[in-house]
């Protein structure tokens, strides 16, 4: 039973880093700033969900748990705010110029 | 670990010292410029009466004063100590401070009506920050809490640089903060070297454990040159000048008396007390070295200055070169520990001397600017005919930086002088002699100036309070009276050394 | 060579290349707001070498001395402080020296030298 | 497989720092300095030292970065420059920062080993403190002076920035939020705040006895702050409103009044009296909490830019 949960965890965090991995090529390969973001904020959103979706069973009681919870919320919540900020001012930007 | 500290009876005064003035700083945020300078002139006085509480104390007892911080002993604490010498820094600090503190409160004093208060506030505040950073770099005794001093001092000293707020101090007070930060930040690695290789930041502690090993070695060059750019030595003087001149009067005083002291005490307990022997004597030399280099290029580039505030602060540079020249002169001997050599306390009284003499050259020049508004020396012929008392206290102040009798000046520098001959370093006898030669160079040509006849009717473009001219007198007065010390070496200054282990000698 | 590969000394290592780093930045850029970085990372170097000396510590059930520890968590709040002056002044000058800004105009009556 | 981890966050690290100092474009060496503290973090963690890897997230690398990113901001293309040096001056400079480098890294090979240490002294003597965590026992108990010292110079700071306003304003609010604020900031700022203030106050609350603790928990609030000045909703405070002056003394003065009190009932200065440890240390630490999360938030605002309402 144990196994199996570690596995579990194994696989859905190295899918987590996989996608954040994509998420970083994105960021450095893509050509326009609107393009690396949506790379970025959906790769990385993605990946942390994969990653804190394999630690929860790791997590030693319930509270761990809804702290791990907590942490993807409050990256959601800043990422989102982030790039909406980003993408606004990019159009701007594009607006004026 | 041998060294344990033990709480002295009257050990609580070192608390009073270091603490009395955060109250005050506190007290002051919370309430506001209306009772500041109330609030601080009083302070300065506790700790006057502090200060001489613990000198005599001192005296009394004979032995240091000790406080084990909380009742944790070192190294796991943080222990007080005050020596002769500790205790001679206090009662310095709290004269000055308290002769600054009289200068400025009809300067800082707030009038009804008059400004927001803001440099009014800031001033005092700093100040009494000045004091509680001042006495604890004297009585520290843990070099970590020895560095929280150090940048106490370097916050509240920065900003008074600043405190008129002309673009030109403002790009002073910057570099002084840049060169401050860097002294700070190296002392701080010496310090965790330290503390990787001994297990403890305790002095006394670290006196009885130190030996030659290569981390020690490290620390010990990397404090000491940190602390150097807080003391201004030559060839990290750059910043000192701009700042003290820019500063105002009031706070050049302190800047110039008191401020970079703290490191050149500093590096003595360095020396003293934690570096082995060996490392002492390579230490010492090199900075004797850059000592004389100090009093001879900084004395040349004060005679250049034309204005009256630079030249002071050059001579500030110069005249710390003296207290590096101690170095070698007082390594003293198998039979003669440093403290009973005749250098010792000439470094002791050339410290305090130039304390309370540079503190009176300040406060004569911000009277004269005050009066004329400016402080070209080239247009200041006969101003010792309006400002008599302003010019007399320059004057009296200049005998003790040329180390002319009587003066503590002259006292201080005849000891370094003979310690120099005897003990077989001519070029230090022949710097310290043309270090008098220059600093007279600088300071006839002020007073040449204040009594020669003007050209055209000297006129007052604003009346200075005579009690200003008189704080400058005093201090200036005070600095004289130290010459009528007796020729030799100062028990008070040797009381809680033997206590020490003797880590510096050969 | 595993001894320097322990997390106490590598690290230890490393924060001493951070401090060369650091000083290489505060004397050599022209800028002064990075010389005010390579100030934070000069200290950054000097906290490692703690945390280095800390965890060289490890001991009575602790994994870290924790004293060095605490001087660290002092250290890093007072840099703060002090890039927070250094930044102050610095926009100060600026906006002294190029005469332009909302809260620019000389300030007022100098309150004497 | 941990060294592999450790090497490859010594060697990022060194990258990285190297970046920020070579990068010529300001703002992006100043946004790969924010990287180097999160990164910083990281190696805290390796080092064992959770309390000072959240301190240099928050304060180190959060804190200095906003900081800089405000001041690159404002300054932006008038900065000061004083002459840099030349190709040839640069390479000696690195020749002399290498030597220094490598002196100070066989100094640290050198260190005593077995390398002396207090972790257990600290670890005898935490009981009679009543915490659990012994970072915080060192702080507010055995070297209990160091802090309340760095305390003064946090508000000495705060003090020295003021007054670099002009003298009209001294005493004035600082300017934070810009002119218009974004709606998604708006937005943040009103989802952010009451977990921000929950998270702080437990990072206080657990910092007796687990990673955490006055500092950290006031650098969230001061966050939080911020972040709400920010995005306007509320006015940033006149630097001479009492209340503002009275959060910012009330920390201190707390801990010099108990600090005082030991005179009396302990073994005098900063002596904690028998069995009551812990809850005055606690009490100290929530009023210090108070007092840095307004002195971040305001050291971070700068001097005042439109006069006191008055």
């Amino acid at each position: 039973m144990n196994g199996l949960v570690d596995i579990a965890t194994m696989v859905l965090v190295s899918m987590g880093a996989v996608l954040f991995l994509a998420g970083a090529l994105g960021l450095l390969r893509f050509p326009d700033t609107l393009s690396r973001l949506h790379a970025v904020s959906k790769a990385d959103n993605l990946g942390l969900g994969l990653i804190v979706m394999g630690l929860l069973p790791q997590a030693e009681s319930v509270s761990g748990g809804l702290k791990l919870i907590c942490v993807w919320l409050l990256a959601q919540i800043s990422a989102a705010t982030a790039s909406q900020l980003l993408a606004r001012k990019i159009h701007r930007d594009e607006g004026r110029s | 670990m041998t060294s344990v500290h033990a709480t002295t009876p009257s050990g609580f005064l070192l608390v009073l010292a270091v603490i009395l003035p955060v109250c005050a700083v506190l007290a002051i945020v919370a309430c506001g410029p209306r009772s500041a300078a109330r609030i601080a002139m009083t302070t300065l006085a506790a700790g006057l009466a502090v200060a001489i509480a613990i000198a005599m104390e001192l005296v009394a007892g004979g032995t240091a004063l000790s406080y084990v911080v909380g009742g944790w002993q070192p190294p796991l604490g943080i222990a007080l100590r005050a020596d002769g010498l500790s205790g001679a820094m206090i009662v310095m600090t709290a004269l000055v401070l308290g002769a600054v503190g009289l200068f400025a409160r009809s300067q800082y004093a707030l009038h009804d009506g008059g400004g927001a208060g803001r440099a009014q506030t800031t001033f005092w505040i700093l100040l009494l920050a000045l004091a509680s950073a001042l006495n604890a770099t004297f009585v520290g005794e843990d070099l970590f809490n020895l560095y929280v001093a150090l940048e106490l001092l370097t916050f509240a000293a920065v900003p008074l640089v600043c405190l008129d707020g002309r673009a030109e101090t403002v790009k002073a007070a910057l570099r002084y903060l840049l060169f401050a930060l860097l002294g700070s930040l190296l002392y701080l690695l010496g310090t965790g070297l330290i503390y990787g290789q001994y297990g403890t930041l305790d002095l006394l502690a670290l006196s009885q454990l130190s030996r030659e090993d290569p981390a020690l070695s490290a620390a010990l060059a990397l404090m000491i040159v940190g602390l150097l750019a807080k003391a201004a030595l030559f060839p990290l003087h750059l910043w000192l000048p701009p700042a003290h001149a820019g500063a105002p009067a009031p706070a050049s005083a302190v800047l110039s008396a008191l401020v970079i002291k703290a490191p050149v005490f500093l590096i003595l307990r360095l020396v003293l007390d934690v570096a082995p022997p060996q490392a002492a004597a390579v230490a010492g030399q090199m900075l004797a070295v850059l000592g004389a280099v100090s009093i001879l290029f900084c004395s040349v580039m004060a005679l250049r200055q034309a204005r009256l505030k630079l030249m002071i602060a050059y001579s500030t540079v110069a005249q710390i070169g003296y207290l590096f020249i101690v170095f070698p002169l007082a390594a003293g001997s198998a039979d003669l520990p440093p403290w009973s050599t005749i250098a010792w306390t000439g470094g002791a009284l050339q410290l305090i001397s130039h304390a309370l003499a540079k503190s009176a050259m300040f406060l004569a020049a911000g009277v004269v600017y005050e009066a004329f508004g400016h402080d070209r020396i080239a247009d200041l012929r006969g101003f010792g005919r309006v400002l008599p008392i302003s010019a007399a206290a320059f004057g009296l102040a200049g005998l003790s930086l040329m180390g002319i009798p009587p003066s503590g000046g002259f006292v201080a520098k005849c000891l370094l002088l003979t310690a120099a001959v005897a003990e077989g370093y001519p070029w230090l006898a022949a710097t310290i002699l043309a270090g008098g030669l220059l600093a007279g160079g600088y300071v006839f040509r002020v007073i040449d100036k204040a009594l020669a006849n003007p050209a055209a009717p000297i006129v007052v473009q604003r009346a200075v309070p005579r009690r200003l001219e008189i704080v400058a007198l005093a201090l200036a007065a005070a600095a004289v009276m130290l010459g009528f010390l007796p020729l030799r070496p100062f028990e008070f200054l040797q009381i809680g050394r033997s206590g020490v282990s003797m880590a510096g000698l050969p | 060579m595993t001894a320097v590969l322990q997390p106490g000394v590598l690290f230890g290592l490393c924060g001493a290349v951070l401090v060369g780093i650091g000083l290489f930045a505060i004397v050599t850029h022209p800028a002064l707001l990075r010389r005010i970085v390579g100030c934070n990372i000069l200290g950054a170097g000097i906290f490692l070498v703690f945390g280095a000396v800390a965890r060289r510590g490890a001991g009575a059930g602790l994994d870290a001395d924790p004293v060095p520890q605490a001087l660290v968590i002092t250290g890093i709040v007072v840099a703060f402080s002090a890039s927070a002056l250094a930044v102050a002044l610095l926009k100060r000058l600026s906006e002294l020296s190029v005469g332009e800004g909302r809260a620019a105009e000389p300030a007022a009556p100098r309150s004497e030298t | 497989m941990m060294v592999l981890l450790d090497l490859a966050l010594a060697a990022w690290l060194l990258a990285l720092a190297l970046h920020v100092v070579m990068e010529r474009n300001e703002r992006s060496a100043i946004i790969a300095f924010l990287a180097l503290g999160l990164l910083l973090g990281l190696v805290w963690v390796r080092l064992a030292a959770p309390d000072v890897a959240l301190t240099e997230i928050a304060i180190g690398g959060g804190g200095t970065g906003i900081l800089l990113l405000r001041a690159e901001a404002a300054l932006r293309g008038r900065g000061k420059h004083e002459e840099g040096a030349t190709r040839g001056g640069k390479l000696a400079v690195a020749a002399g920062c290498a030597v220094i480098s490598a002196g100070l890294g066989f100094a640290v090979l050198a260190l005593a080993s077995p390398a002396p240490t207090l972790a257990p002294a600290a670890s005898d003597a935490i009981a009679a403190t009543g915490l659990g965590n012994p970072v915080t026992a060192v702080l507010l108990a055995y070297r209990a002076l160091d802090t309340l010292l760095e305390k003064v110079v946090v508000l000495l700071a705060l003090v020295g920035i003021w007054s670099l306003a002009p003298d009209g304003i001294w005493g004035g609010a600082p300017e934070v939020a810009p002119a218009a604020v974004p709606g998604p900031l708006a937005w943040l700022a009103r989802i952010l705040p009451p977990f921000g203030v929950v998270i702080g106050v437990y990072m206080f609350w657990v910092g007796a006895d687990a990673p955490g603790g006055t500092f950290q928990a006031g650098t969230v609030l001061a966050a939080m702050w911020l972040l709400v000045i920010m995005a306007g909703l509320l006015p940033p405070p006149d630097a001479a409103s009492p209340a503002l002056r009275l959060v910012l003394v009330g920390g201190p003065a707390l801990f010099l009044a108990i600090a005082f009190l030991g005179f009396i009932v302990a073994d005098g200065f900063l002596a904690y009296p028998e069995g009551f440890a812990k809850p005055l240390i606690v009490a100290i630490e929530a009023a210090l909490t108070l007092s840095v999360a307004a002195a971040l938030a305001m050291l971070v605002a700068g001097p005042a830019r439109k006069a006191p309402a008055r």
